[in-house]
């Protein structure tokens, strides 16, 4: 085993892809210049050459609609959007266009997009940087949407989306760009569409998304001894891993979803929906969603924190659930 | 850098071009005419639903610059295509069963009137949004350069698009990057309801394109010959590897902006561009009979011939069924998944 | 009483309010000549001149951003976007900026914008002018959202919008337009944040959003003897009527929610949410969504009709749930 | 229409301008400086968290613009904020407070580095979006447009962010209705780590407002009396009522884009600007030294009294408390309403 970063993983995904298939390039802010403002495409330009990283002016709505076009034409783009928050720019390239064609043009096209896009909170940068828009994304049709929560993730998923013929979404995390970890040699895929389970337990499921799988792991680790917390990690959010969640619900009777965009019309709602739906049976307590407030993200240290799910709030939440 | 070309002499440029083009061109006008008065009775009669934005009196620009174009070149348009999807395509029996949401239709019916598609001839769709084909087109052209071939891309858009935002965008990174991309401004003079006076602060639109040093030019969007050789030197242009062109075609839509709904523009204007010294069809007609290109009876025929390729893409759509509820899911995803 | 379509009552609505304040004025596309492309600005120019009436060149992201700076500046807007799905080319200042000033700025300035635009498909209008964005703006702290159903609705609750101090989105339907109902003399307003009970019914409750109301009613209507449905219409989706949803729940104990817009991640999703967390004791079953499918909205008629609830779906899906 | 200005003699201005404004510009100038310098400090020591883009080197641009506004004319920013916020609202302490993410800040520090704002004295804020301020700036002048005053907005941006369709839009509405807004593009030649050449495919920005008939000048960014005379007279025409300018102000940033990450730039390159010859600061002391405005002591004692201020300042913020954690949900709402 080797230890890579989360960040490297992601450049290494890249690289490898783009050996693998010339009509794969990357575009994006910054991207051409030693590696990126946050080095997600070290290493590309070195072996790919100007070509293929192309570095555009902050144009986001103009260098969108060319990676639809640029589908259509039979090229496969990664779009690297800088902070999704920025994605608001280029809505309409990115869902009237890119999310519709292939529906649109009866299957005549093909939208191979890859974009990729840091989005979360907990760095201070306030309420125009730490967005998280997965929701939206699912409400969307057309469109696959994951978030890599590990470093091993971070590579597997990238190349699947990369690989995909569908616009896929793939949200990453700045807080975890440093995070280092134990991987394999070579290459490996993560199927979009498949959960994990992080951890194993048995009085109550948490479903955690992106980073918060960290935290619910963390929690989970607090209640050790107390409460059995078993932590699923859904990895992909469309298409969501349906099966894996109702096995584990079946098993435990009892489920929290948590995700640090807003709790309101989040996809916990959605979660929730189709556990009760497909599960109903199984719940031994009415399923809850605990998520980021209802705010945009303060920029003060004390606001931020309790914005969102902590270690502690969420052990909190379990407790109550569990009537521990 | 910049150039202007207004309204050249016509006559010596017709007799640079072939008669076989010259056939080709006036067959397509006269077809884009009578697709789309053929498509208006059937909105009135029920047969078409949706947003119709019909093409009358802009054929020349669709059909002069699909003239200079290569089945494997690229075009997008906007929520008026139907002139750039025929002149690109020229599928009359697939654009009509698209019309009227026919499973033959080019977009198997899924797209209707602003979402007409063909793949194998480079047009990448009509568009509901206005200016929604400019990334697209930058795209395109990019890939063609990526790729290394001598393709081009030209993006059909109106006044009314030239002022949002991405275009300006795309002009830039396309003159920065030289793409092989014409930017084909029709100059209707209206969007909507609004008028060019009130809605551009310039009386003419490609000037602009000095902004970002891209060379532009002014023709009359109602002579075809002079769209075919002004988008032709972009064309050209283009395939060289000099990158961009802005044209700005002068022209005049002849039907209210949307289905039936009524025209606030004076009816003598209306009726000074349908007049024989404007329409340009008319036009074109009177200047091919005057240089003896061909005869009155032999235009007269075309006409007939048109009128009967129409009559049968309707009858073709009419026969063809509609997609049945159970395909619904089809293509919202490459591998057809349903959720 | 007297008849009022819902083009007009929006039209009265917007005149009553530009009377009662000065600062109120109207900017979009086409609002200034003959009353708009849909007529929901007729009889303005007449009594307010066309300084209050603003035709804007087709530029949504920058008379987006005009309407935030203005309210900053203590005008109060009023944005008509023609079809919602155009506000994608003006997500940032519509989310980045709009939903977020009060916040970021310490509450120093208010945003008392209102948003006018229409939604929804039964027109054949494809896939970019079908589509429903309620779900994201939910999901959108900072934003009210409302969906006026009925003309007397049109009316009372675009007043209430405007007289908001917040970013209010008024969801119309162009479907609704040319509807024709009685509705009083002079002025009323509806508040935001007050449901509808439509109909009452004690064996199913029906939350069905915009038009949707008018084919639940249909739907109950058809079940007349059978089964005792109960209509509850939000008409405000952000703040969201949970009392008297809760009251219904708690007497029929089922709930179905009919939308539009595509059913994953939806507004329904929310509403089950809300109503497991806070009611889950009322419920006789597990609480279902029957909305939009996930799909771009198909132009043809035939695919167009399954895209959506129907009378005859809505009836089928609420037999399903009584076991009727 | 359109006018350039390039560099005239800021020797021939400064005999124009009066000795308590240009005392008032070097103060300003010395605390922004300071100021910055100070939150780089912090921000190293941990102190000040988030995303920080530093003004140093651009003060001149900032202070000589603000020099012509009045408190109830408007100014829109951008990611880079600071300078801006100091020179229009010229609140150490508050300014500061909000840095550190403190309840007296002026945005009660739920804005930070990026969303301060200024109610009172017209400054509607930095922005977290590259062009975010563009279409606010439009509004603000609308506003006074349509109130009939004759306030005037100015927008502050740089040339990554000319490259936005949003400026394209707003450029357009703004000539077409005459709107008092100047547009004032800091050229700092790079944006993050892109430079004006691989963003922009000409060599400057302001002539691009040509397209969109708005007159335009260059000035030197780093000569405060030449901001101060080129935005003083754009001022004047938007207060009589004739509409929008467009200024270029060529400037540099010594500092890295964001905290404190590397510089690509050439070492040479940096060392040229920090240089007397260059630096906006030390370029102004020797102007006013020279014209004997003011003595080396005297430069050299507001140096030591804005020393103090800032000081002054970074024990406000610290003495201040931070949010509590139950107010979070403030001001989502205008009645502050929970859900
Ligand atoms: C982004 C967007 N805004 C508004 C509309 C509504 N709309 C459709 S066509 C049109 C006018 C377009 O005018 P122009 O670009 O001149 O095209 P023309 O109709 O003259 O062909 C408008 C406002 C739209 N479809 N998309
Ligand atoms: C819409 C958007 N895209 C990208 C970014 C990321 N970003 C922040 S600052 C910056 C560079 C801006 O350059 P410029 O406009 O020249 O401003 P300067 O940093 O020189 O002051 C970029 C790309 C952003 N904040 N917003
Ligand atoms: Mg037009
Ligand atoms: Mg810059």
């Amino acid at each position: 085993m080797r230890k890579l970063t989360y960040a490297a993983a992601i450049c290494e995904a890249q690289c490898e892809e783009m050996a693998r298939d010339d009509r794969v390039f990357v575009v994006g802010e910054d991207v051409d210049i030693a590696g990126g403002v946050y080095k997600l495409t070290c290493g590309i330009r070195e072996k790919f050459g100007e070509k293929r990283l192309v570095g555009t002016p902050i144009s986001e709505e103009a260098f969108c609609g060319l990676a639809v076009g640029a589908a259509m034409a039979g090229l496969r783009p990664i779009v690297e959007i800088m902070y999704i928050d920025f994605i608001l720019m280029a809505m309409d390239p990115v869902v009237n266009q890119m999310a519709k064609v292939q529906f649109m043009s009866g299957g005549q096209f093909r939208m191979p997009v890859t974009i990729r896009a840091q989005a979360g909170a907990g760095t201070a940068e306030a309420a125009q940087h730490s967005q998280s828009f997965e929701a939206w994304f699912a409400h969307t049709p057309g469109f696959k949407v994951c978030m890599p929560a590990t470093v091993y993730d971070a590579k597997g998923l990238l190349k699947s989306a990369i690989r995909d013929d569908n616009p896929v979404l793939v949200i990453e995390n700045r807080v975890l760009f440093f995070d280092e970890e134990e991987v394999p040699e070579g290459e490996w895929t993560v199927p979009l569409g498949k959960a994990d389970v992080a951890r194993e337990g048995k009085d109550i499921t948490l479903v955690a998304t992106g980073i918060m799988r960290r935290k619910a792991l963390a929690a989970a680790k607090a209640l050790e001894g107390k409460v059995s917390v078993e932590v699923i990690d859904p990895r992909t959010i469309v298409p969501l891993d349906m099966e894996t969640i109702l096995a584990s619900v079946g098993k435990t009777g009892r489920l929290l979803v948590v995700h640090e965009s807003p709790t309101r019309n989040g996809i916990g709602a959605e979660i929730v929906r189709r556990v009760v739906a497909e599960g109903f049976d199984y719940l031994d307590a009415p399923p809850k969603v605990f998520a980021g407030s209802d705010t945009p993200i303060p920029f003060s240290s004390t606001l931020e924190k309790a914005a969102l799910p902590q270690e502690e709030t969420i052990v909190r939440a379990v407790k109550e659930m569990v009537g521990a | 850098m910049a150039k202007k070309n207004q309204s050249p002499n016509a006559g010596v440029v017709a007799a640079e071009v072939p008669k076989e083009l010259k056939l080709h061109m006036l067959r397509q006008m006269i077809s884009l005419r009578r697709f789309e008065e053929e498509v208006k009775r059937l909105y009135c009669a029920g047969e078409i639903t949706g947003a119709i934005h019909l093409y009358v009196g802009q054929e020349a620009v669709a059909v002069g610059a699909c003239a200079c174009l290569r089945d494997d070149d690229y075009a997008t348009s906007g929520h008026r295509p139907h002139g750039h999807c025929l002149a690109k395509v020229f599928d009359l029996n697939r654009t009509m069963a698209e019309m009227m949401g026919r499973e033959t239709g080019l977009s198997r019916g899924r797209g209707g009137s602003m979402h007409q598609f063909d793949k194998a001839k480079g047009f990448l769709g009509g568009n509901g949004i206005v200016a929604g084909g400019v990334g697209i087109a930058l795209g395109a052209a990019f890939a063609s350069k990526y790729r290394g071939t001598d393709q081009v891309t030209v993006c059909f858009f109106s006044d009314g698009a030239s002022n949002q935002g991405v275009v300006h965008e795309a002009m830039n990174i396309a003159s920065l990057w030289k793409l092989p991309v014409i930017w084909l401004c029709e100059n209707n003079q209206i969007a909507a309801t609004t008028t060019v006076a009130r809605s551009t602060c310039t009386p003419d639109i490609a000037p602009r394109a000095e902004a970002y040093c891209i060379p532009w030019a002014i023709c009359d969007g109602n002579a075809v010959l002079d769209v075919y050789r002004t988008v032709g030197e972009a064309v050209a242009r283009a395939r060289r590897g000099e990158g961009s062109t802005f044209i700005e075609c002068k022209t005049y839509r002849l039907e209210p902006h949307c289905g039936i709904i009524a025209d606030q523009r004076p009816k003598e204007e209306l009726a000074l561009w349908r007049s024989p010294k404007k329409d340009c069809i008319k036009r074109f007609e009177a200047l091919l009979v005057g240089d003896k290109t061909f005869t009155p009876q032999e235009i007269e025929a075309m006409h007939r011939r048109v009128e009967q390729e129409i009559a049968g893409a309707v009858e073709f759509a009419r026969k063809s069924s509609f997609p049945a509820p159970e395909t619904l899911y089809d293509n919202v995803w490459a591998e057809g998944a349903k959720s």
